[in-house]
């Protein structure tokens, strides 16, 4: 459970980090593994939750602990993949405001544009 | 009436196995996943309460979870033996520079409650907290 | 030591809510994919045999569970209040001709569980049946 | 619950009947639904377990209902998309005499040799 790595898998993209979320419950029990990755961001970090299936307040808290960690480095922190349900929750809190939500497209769109090789599909 | 009980000690790894019982009566239920995604979320909060402001993570404290079936709804009783609580601030909980700013990142637990179920309703003393919940079914069986 | 304890009534509705919470708890143990499988068939069948040969479906008995989970396994307790049984019979049991044209497309139950779980327990009198299951952790932690 | 349109999706591929099983627990809760899947079957078969995460002794029970009623009419029935799990239950009760599992390309290859259309996939 203590093991970062089984928890965030950390991947380049261009000149964006990107922080896949390998557990399926962000809640009290994950959170100290999750946050261990805090420390490990680029200017533009993208957090991936395509393997989220449940975020509670105490995941919410540890969420905003990049966003804070962001905000001190003056970095940019965006979600992708993110269900309907949580964007759904994501709103009513305001997370968005801190923590946009991108779409696919777009976050490969910025890496072409900035000149960095789009992974072979 | 269906009466289902469960007691967990008061550790978060456990806050999981109501959770999962939870998600499974609301499928017994025939709610929509949406519905059950907002019940899952809204007996987390309370339960991480429970354990951690009811119990203080005091682990031979157990939380009792007992979750009623009937035609028309699911109630969940979340239910610990802390000092109790005066009143609960149910307002809207938003992220805010300010609170980021001072690392203030809890808080929405409430909130997020009062907005996911239909119906709630607190019952606390200096014996404990007992905090009910009631999810309606969407249409009633014919 | 960590005990979760569960109550429900003889419906067979519930025994997927317990059948929940012991893969929860597998998942909890460190167990692998497989061996969570192993435990949700075992309980599910040990389930099923208490509301039904137990409790003989009244639904108003109820079934308890304990879950008791400490440093090298997590052993299950299934608890009816039903007539007992003299003995178990755990041989091996296979799909046979003979029983499929009598329509006796039953009787596994209790083979599966011998095989799935590395040790079980039975306790039974005229009070009830308590059977006891135990699976090891794979290596303990360090 | 009881509705079998909800559990079972029954398809054609030439001569063959698919019976593709959509509920997540083959248990006592889903089996009378499943069950009256078996009054309409084709001389082959195959019941399909993609969608199915858990089967128990009252789920092999209702499969058993299916062997029951092929042999009465001589019919044969395979199965397909069994877990490793699955599998390893269905040997120990050597359900894989009655319901042999087939691989997928065998299936397709049958119904292309008896000259039924493949699915375009
Ligand atoms: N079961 C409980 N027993 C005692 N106090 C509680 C209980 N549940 C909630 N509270 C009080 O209500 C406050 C708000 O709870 P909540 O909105 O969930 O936010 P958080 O738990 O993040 O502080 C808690 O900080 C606590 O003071
Ligand atoms: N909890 C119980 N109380 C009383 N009798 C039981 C109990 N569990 C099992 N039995 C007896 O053991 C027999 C074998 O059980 P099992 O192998 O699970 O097959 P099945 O339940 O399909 O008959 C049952 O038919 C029943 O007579």
């Amino acid at each position: 459970m203590s093991d970062v790595s089984t928890v965030i898998k950390r991947e380049e993209l261009g000149d964006v980090a990107i922080l896949r979320i390998l557990t399926n419950s962000v809640d009290a029990v994950s959170a100290s593994a999750i946050e261990q990755a805090s420390s490990n961001m680029n200017p533009i970090t993208v957090l991936d939750f395509a393997d989220v299936a449940f975020i509670n307040s105490a995941g919410i808290s540890v969420l905003l602990k990049f966003v804070v960690a962001a905000r001190k480095e003056g970095h940019k922190i965006f979600c992708i993949h993110v269900s309907p349900h949580h964007q759904k929750i994501f709103k009513m809190v305001e997370m968005t405001r801190f923590m946009p939500i991108i779409e696919e497209q777009d976050l490969a769109a910025y890496v072409d544009a900035n000149g960095a090789q789009a992974p072979s599909s | 009436m269906n009466r289902i009980h469960l007691h967990i000690p008061s550790d978060l790894l456990f806050e999981r196995v109501v959770r999962a019982s939870a998600a499974e009566l609301g499928t017994t239920m025939g709610f929509s996943d949406e519905r059950i995604e907002d019940l899952k979320l809204a007996v987390s909060e309370a339960v991480t309460n429970a354990i951690e402001h009811g119990n203080s993570g005091k682990r031979t404290a157990s939380v009792e979870v007992i979750f009623s079936l009937d035609q028309d709804k699911l109630e969940i009783e979340i239910i610990d033996s802390g000092p109790g609580v005066q009143s609960f601030n149910t307002d809207r909980r938003v992220v805010e520079e300010d609170n980021l700013e001072a690392g203030m990142l809890r808080g929405f637990g409430m909130y997020l409650i009062s907005e996911l179920v239909d119906q709630y309703e607190v019952q606390s003393s200096s014996e404990g907290t007992c905090l009910k919940l009631r999810i309606f079914r969407p249409n009633k069986p014919s």
